[in-house]
C-alpha cells in the first residue's frame, strides 16, 4: 500500500491532474444499515481487473475472525475456509469476485491523450463524458474520436481518454495503468446503485453469510477471486486446487425489467437460479441444491435460461475430472456502467439461501 | 441382438440436450452395464464403460479391481442441440438455442417440451399473408419464434418453467440404401458405433483397457468440459473422438469432403497424433475397410481437439461418420458407415500392445488412473 | 426558492429515492483562485433549460455592486446595464447563457420508469450508466432498452430513466421535471472540467469582465440569457428589446484537440472568432471589432469556420431590422456531456477581450 | 445603356458568397445610386434602393426627404452559395460549404480562394488507379476533396485564413438561344430583372414608392435573416421577390415545372398573396408577356416565405426565374426570361394605386418606414 500512496504523492507533485478535490468522504452514510455500509465501501473502493489488492485488503479485515483459515492463493484469490461440523459433509465452493469493469492505458499519444483497452465487459459508446479514477487519484475523462464514423458499438478504437495532461511526459498516468469508472453509492429504499456494485454486493454477500452463519455442516470455501471481469481467470485456478465437491458461484444476472428489457429477470424478485450462461450449462445436481434451499428457506427465486455473460462458472466445472457447479446470479441493471443498480432485497436473500446451504443436513 | 437400427431408433429418441443428458444417459449406462466390466460416471455426467484388457478369446474374466495395462479412450458425445425456455407470454413458449443451430429451419417443427411432463407443441410464426414484402423475403429470426402447446397461460405456467429444455418431436425415418434421417444424428451415430465397437470388443483379445466414454456437453460448451474432465479422469495413452462430420451435399460439393456410405473417415492433421492416424489406416487395410481419409489443418471442432492437450497431453484420433444437413432436422447418414467404424475400431484395438504405449510414452508409462474412485461416488 | 425546496423535502418524505447522500460540500476548492471557485459554484448549480432560478440568483447575487442596472427581463433573462463614458459610445449586448443541458420527464410508466426528452444537444448513446439530478436532489441512472437494434445515435426513444422507483405513483419526479447531469467539478493545471461548464464559465467570464472592468467607453448590457440550449430562445428576445448597435454571443466552441477530432480548434489557443455557425455567418463588422480587440490585447485566437452548432446569434442578428452580431467562441471538449472541459487561459483571454472592445475608443 | 448579357456577366463575376457579398454589393449601391433616389444599407448589409413616387412621366423628380405613398418592396437576394476554407493542411486547403451544394459537382472545378489576395486553384482528388472498386462507385465526400493552389504551407498559411470564402472561377458562357450558363446565376438572374425592372421604372409613371432591395444571406440562413430584417425596416404593404426556380431538363421532367425561355414563372399557393397573384397575371396578359403559372403548396424556400410574415404581416408575391442544374457549376437561363420579368413588374408596379393599398391594409394604411434613418448610418 505503501508503494501506492508514494506513486500518488509524485504524480500529484509533478503533473497537472484531475485530482482535485478529493474523493469524498463517507457522508450521510449513517442512514444506512452496517451491512449497507459494508457494500457501500466495498464500492467506493478502487480495483479494477488485475489491481484488487485495496478490495482484497478490505474484505480480508471484515472477515478476520470468522473463518478458520485464510490465506490468499498465488493467483491473488483471498479464501476463507469455514469448518464444517457434519458427519458427511462436503467440500463446498462459494466465488464472488472482488475487481471491477474499468479501462487500462495501453497508449499515450504526444499530446497526452490516451488509449486504452477494456478491463471487461465496458460498453464504449456509453463512456463519452463519463469519467474514471487512476489508483493515484487521477481522474480521466473519456472522448470519442469525431473523425469518421465511429457511430455502432464495435468501434472501439475510436475512443480516448483526457487526463487533463498535455504531453506523453507530463501525462499523470502511464502505460499499462489500470482505473475504476466513477459512480458514488446511492441508496433509495431498497435499490442500492453505484460503479461496481454487482461485484461488490456479491463480495459483501460472502462476508455477511460468514458473520451471520452459526454453524456449518459442510467446509466452506468462500473465494474472492481476482480478475474475474477479464475472463473468469481467478475461479479456476482456486477450482483446481480446493477441488470441491460443489462449487456454486454468485454470478451478477442482468435485470431487464425495464421499459423495453428483453428477458423478464427482474430486480427484487429474488436471485436468478442459473439454468446456464453463455459458456457453462449448470450442473443439474447443484441447481437441485440451490432449488431446495429456496424451499427450506421460503426466499423467492427466478430461473436465468439465457445464455448471456460467461460468469466464472465455465473454468470451475471445467477443472481437473469435473466440478459439480451451479450459479446464483445477482439481478443486476445496468451492468458494466458507473451505475450498477441491486435490489437489497435480492442480496438478503443470497445470505439465506447460501446460509441454507450451508447448514444443510446432506447435500 | 438389435439391429443399428433399433439402435440408433433408440438412442435418438432418448432425449440429452447438451448439459440436460438425463435420458440418454440412463439408456446409455444399462447398454454399458451389459458390456464393460466397470461402468462410472463423472462428476458431470459423463458414463464411462471399462473394459479391462485379457488376451485370450472367450467369456469376460471376473471384474478386476485395477489394471496396469495401458489405456485406449474411445469416446462420443451424448449430448444434442436443443432448445431453452427463456420466457412464457400468454401461453406461448420463448426460446433460446442450446448449441449451434441454423434457425431456419426451426419454424413449423414440432417439438417437445420437457416441462413437469413432455408437452408436444409446435413452432409457430406469423403468416405470410399479413407480412411486408420486405419481410418475406428475410429469415424469420429466433426472436420471432415461439412454440403453441395449447394450453392457456396458467396452465402453461403451471407445466413449463424457464430453463426447461426442448427438442424437436421426430422419429428415424429409413430412407433407400440402408440411409436413415432424424435429428440427433450428430451424434447419436457415434454413440452407436461405440456401443458397437463394444459389442465386437467382447470376445476381441486385447493388451490395453478399453474406456468407452460418453460425453455430455460437447454442443453448447467452448471448452469441451465433458471431454476434457472426463479425459482428465481417465488419462489414456491414446483417445479416439467418435463424431460426425459433413458429408458431401447439394451445395456442399467440395471434394475434399467424404460421401456418406463410402466408409468412415479417418481424420488426418495437426489434431491427430500420427501414430494414432497411421494404425487407423492399418486397420482399415488389414480389413479391407471402405474408409475416406478426411483433413483438418488445425481445430476439427470435435472432443478430440480438447483431449489432445488434456493433462500432460493426449495422442488423439478422430473418426467420423459422414452426415449430411448437420445440425437440422433431417441429419441423414448411411448405416454402413457406422458398421464399419465400430470395426474399424475393433481391429485398431486388436492391435495395440504394451510396445505402443511405451513408443507413445516413453518412460512416463506406468501411470494410475487418477481419482476415479472419487468420480464414480457421484449420481 | 421556498416553493422548490418544499417540494423537495415533500418527495425525500414520501418516496424512495436516490437522493442520498446529499451533495458533496464544496471541498479542497481552496486549492482554486476566487474566480475559478466562482466557476466551480456556477458549475454545481443546478440549471437546465428552462429551470434557471438558482444560477440567475447566484449569477445576481455576484454582479451586485458591478453595474449601473440588473433587470431580469419578462423571458427570464438576467440584464445587467454598465454605462459608458464615451463621446461616440455604441450599444454592445455581450451575452452567456445561464442554462445547461439535461432531460425533461416525458412520460412515467407504472413501473416507475421515466422516459424523457433532450434539453439541448445531448446524445442518447453516451447516457446509459450516466446519471443525472432533479431540483429536490433525486438521481436518476439512464438506461436503455435492449430489445431490438437501438444501436445508433438517432434511435433515442429507446432511453428511459431510472429514479429509482418502483411504480408511477411512488416516482420522486413528476412529467415535466427536469434534471441536469451529474458531474462533480474538478481542476487540473489549466484545464477545468464539470457538468455545465462550457456554459457557466461563460457566465463567470461576464461577471469577471464586469469586475474588473474600469471604466466603459460605451453602454455595455451583459445579458445572461435563459432557454439558450434549447434553441436560444432568450437571446432573440433581449436583443429586439435592447436594440444594440453591436451584439457579441460568447458562444462554446467545439474543441477536438483530441486524437481523431475533425477541426483544428483547440483548448488553450485563445477563444474562437467565429465565421459561423450553422444558422448565422457572423456579420464582417462584429468580426473586424473582435480581431481588433485580439491585435490590442496581444490575445491569441483561433478562427471556426466550421458550420457547426447554433449559438444564439442567428435569433440576434435577425432582430428587427437586423442586428451586427459577432460570437466569440470559449473552446470546450466533450460538449454536452457531464464532463465539459475548458482551459484557463481561454477564459482569461476572454475577458481581456471583451474588456478591451468595452473600452475602446471607437467601434 | 448596358446589355442584360453584359448586366448578367459583371454580376455573375463579382464574389458575394452568403455573408460575404463586399463584392457584389459594392457594384450593386453603385448600379443603385445611377438608378434610385436614395440608397440605404441595412445592418446586415441588405442594398436598399429608393425611388419615390412620382404620378408625372418625364425626368425625376428632385430626391423627397419622405413620402406618404405606399410602399412596393421588390427584392433579390445578391448572395451565392460558396465554400469557406476551415484548415489548411500541407499547403492544401480544406473546405465546407456555405449553403446547400450538390458536392458530387466540386472534383476538379477551378476556385478563387479569396484570402489576402485573389487566389485561382483547384480541387483534387485521388486518381481513380489508385481506388478500391467500391470507392470508385460511390461519389467523393466533402471530406475527401482539397484545394491545391501550388503554395508551400507557410505561403499558403501567409495569404489565405481559416474563415476566408471560395468561389467557382467560372466566367459567363452564352449558349444557343440566347442563353447563358454560369455559376451563381442562382440569383444574379433575379438581380439582373431587379435592375432591369428599376432602369423601367425610371420614367414610369407610379403611385408607390419603390423599394427595390438586393438581400444578403438568402442561402445559408435558415431564418433567410437578410430580407427578414430589410422588410422589418421598410414594412412594405406589398412584397414581391424575385427568384430563380427549377426548370424543366433532362432527369427532371415535372409537367409542373416551368421551361426555360417560355415566361418568367408567376408563383401561386400559400406563400402568395391572392391580390398579389392577380394583379402579376393581369399585368403579364395586358403586356402580352410569356408567363408561367408556378404552384406551391406552402414553402416556396424563397425570401418570399420569409417576408409573408414579417412584422404584422406582408402580402408577398414571388417572380421566378426558370433555372436548369440549380445549384451547379453551369447554371442555365434565358436571357429572355429576364427581361419579361422586369416588364411584367414594371407593368405590376405603375398599376398599383392608392386604393389598392388601402384594399390591402384597410385602416392601417398610413404608416411611416420605421427606423431606416438608423439603418441607413452604417457601413
Amino acid at each position: 500500500m505503501t508503494r501506492k500512496e508514494n506513486q500518488a504523492a509524485r504524480a500529484r507533485a509533478h503533473f497537472p491532474a484531475f485530482d482535485l478535490p478529493a474523493p469524498s468522504p463517507t457522508h450521510a452514510a449513517d442512514a444506512l444499515t452496517p451491512f449497507h455500509q459494508l457494500i457501500k465501501r466495498l464500492s467506493e473502493t478502487y480495483g479494477p481487473s488485475g489491481s484488487e489488492e485495496a478490495v482484497r485488503e478490505l474484505a480480508r479485515a471484515e472477515i478476520k475472525g470468522l473463518a478458520d483459515q485464510i490465506r490468499v492463493d498465488a493467483f491473488g484469490n483471498l479464501i476463507a475456509l469455514r469448518k464444517g461440523a457434519g458427519n458427511r459433509r462436503k467440500k463446498i465452493m462459494v466465488t464472488a469476485p472482488l475487481d471491477e469493469p474499468g479501462v487500462m492505458v495501453t497508449f499515450l499519444d504526444a499530446r497526452g491523450f490516451a488509449r486504452f483497452g477494456m478491463l471487461g465487459a465496458v460498453k464504449p459508446l456509453t463512456l463519452p463524458g463519463a469519467r474514471c479514477q487512476f489508483e493515484n487519484g487521477v481522474i480521466g475523462v473519456f472522448g470519442r474520436e469525431t473523425r469518421g464514423a465511429a457511430d455502432t458499438e464495435k468501434d472501439a478504437d475510436a475512443f480516448f481518454l483526457d487526463v487533463g495532461a498535455t504531453s506523453a511526459q507530463d501525462a499523470p498516468v502511464r502505460i499499462g495503468d489500470a482505473a475504476c469508472l466513477v459512480g458514488e453509492f446511492r441508496a433509495a429504499g431498497n435499490l442500492l446503485c453505484g460503479k461496481a456494485l454487482s461485484g461488490r454486493a456479491r463480495g459483501a454477500i460472502l462476508i455477511e453469510t460468514l458473520r451471520r452463519l452459526k454453524r456449518a455442516t459442510h467446509d466452506v470455501y468462500c473465494v474472492f477471486t481476482v480478475q474475474s471481469q477479464v475472463g473468469a481467470r481467478g475461479a479456476g485456478a482456486a477450482a483446481f486446487a480446493l477441488q470441491p465437491d460443489y462449487a456454486f458461484v454468485l454470478d451478477a444476472t442482468p435485470a431487464q425489467d425495464f421499459p423495453g428489457g428483453d428477458t423478464n429477470l427482474a430486480l427484487g424478485k429474488g436471485p436468478a437460479i442459473l439454468a446456464q450462461d453463455e459458456k457453462m450449462i449448470a450442473s443439474a445436481a447443484a441447481r437441485q441444491v440451490l432449488l431446495e434451499a429456496t424451499r427450506q428457506t421460503q426466499t423467492p427465486y427466478q430461473i436465468q435460461a439465457h445464455a448471456r455473460g460467461g460468469g466464472e462458472g465455465a473454468p470451475i466445472q471445467a477443472a481437473r475430472e469435473g466440478t459439480v457447479t451451479g450459479a446464483l446470479g445477482l439481478p443486476v441493471r445496468y451492468l458494466h456502467t458507473q451505475s450498477e443498480m441491486v435490489d437489497a432485497r435480492d442480496v438478503a436473500n443470497i445470505i439465506e439461501i447460501l446460509t441454507s446451504v450451508f447448514a444443510a443436513k446432506t447435500l | 441382438m438389435p439391429t443399428l437400427t433399433d439402435t440408433l431408433a433408440k438412442l435418438s429418441a432418448a432425449p440429452g440436450v447438451s448439459g440436460h443428458e438425463n435420458a440418454v444417459r440412463a439408456l446409455l449406462v444399462r447398454e454399458f452395464q451389459k458390456l464393460a466390466d466397470t461402468v462410472e460416471i463423472t462428476p458431470l455426467g459423463s458414463v464411462i464403460g471399462i473394459l479391462r484388457a485379457q488376451t485370450t478369446r472367450g467369456p469376460r474374466a471376473a471384474r478386476p479391481k485395477s489394471s496396469a495395462a495401458p489405456r485406449l479412450l474411445v469416446e462420443a458425445h451424448m449430448d444434442q442441440i436443443g432448445l431453452i425456455v427463456t420466457d412464457i407470454q400468454d401461453g406461448f413458449i420463448r426460446f433460446e438455442e442450446i448449441g449451434y443451430w441454423d434457425s431456419r429451419v426451426l419454424p413449423s417443427q414440432n417439438v417437445l417440451v420437457h416441462g413437469k411432463k413432455t408437452l408436444p407443441g409446435v413452432i409457430g410464426a406469423r403468416p405470410p399473408h399479413v407480412l411486408a414484402a420486405a419481410e418475406r423475403k428475410r429469415p424469420l429470426a429466433l426472436a420471432e419464434l415461439f412454440i403453441d402447446l395449447g394450453l392457456s397461460d396458467a396452465r402453461a405456467r403451471e407445466l413449463v418453467s424457464v430453463g426447461d429444455v426442448i427438442t424437436l418431436d421426430r422419429a428415424l425415418l429409413s430412407l433407400q440404401n440402408e440411409m436413415v434421417a432424424s435429428q440427433a444424428l450428430d451424434n447419436r451415430a457415434g454413440l452407436a458405433a461405440l456401443l458397437e465397437f463394444l459389442r465386437h470388443m467382447q470376445d476381441t483379445p486385447r493388451a490395453w483397457d478399453i474406456y468407452a466414454v460418453a460425453n455430455v456437453n460437447e454442443e453448447d460448451s467452448p471448452l469441451y468440459v465433458g471431454a476434457q474432465t472426463a479425459a482428465y479422469a481417465i488419462q489414456p495413452h491414446i483417445a479416439i473422438c467418435l463424431d460426425v462430420t459433413h458429408a458431401r451435399q447439394v451445395g456442399l460439393s467440395d471434394d475434399a469432403l467424404p460421401e456418406a456410405g463410402q466408409g468412415p473417415g479417418i481424420a488426418r492433421g495437426a489434431n491427430v497424433h500420427p501414430f494414432v492416424f497411421d494404425k487407423l489406416r492399418q486397420a482399415a487395410r488389414r480389413r479391407a475397410l471402405p474408409h475416406q481419409i478426411t483433413v483438418y489443418g488445425s481445430d476439427t471442432e470435435t472432443n478430440a481437439w480438447i483431449m489432445q492437450v488434456t493433462g500432460d497431453g493426449i495422442p488423439t484420433g478422430l473418426v467420423e461418420i459422414p452426415l449430411r444437413y448437420m445440425h437440422s432436422a433431417v441429419e441423414t447418414i448411411a448405416l454402413s458407415d457406422i458398421a464399419r467404424a465400430a470395426e474399424l475400431l475393433q481391429e485398431f484395438a486388436a492391435q495395440l500392445n504394451a510396445d505402443d504405449a511405451r513408443a507413445l510414452r516413453g518412460e512416463t508409462f506406468v501411470r494410475a488412473p487418477a481419482r476415479r474412485a472419487r468420480a464414480k461416488r457421484r449420481r
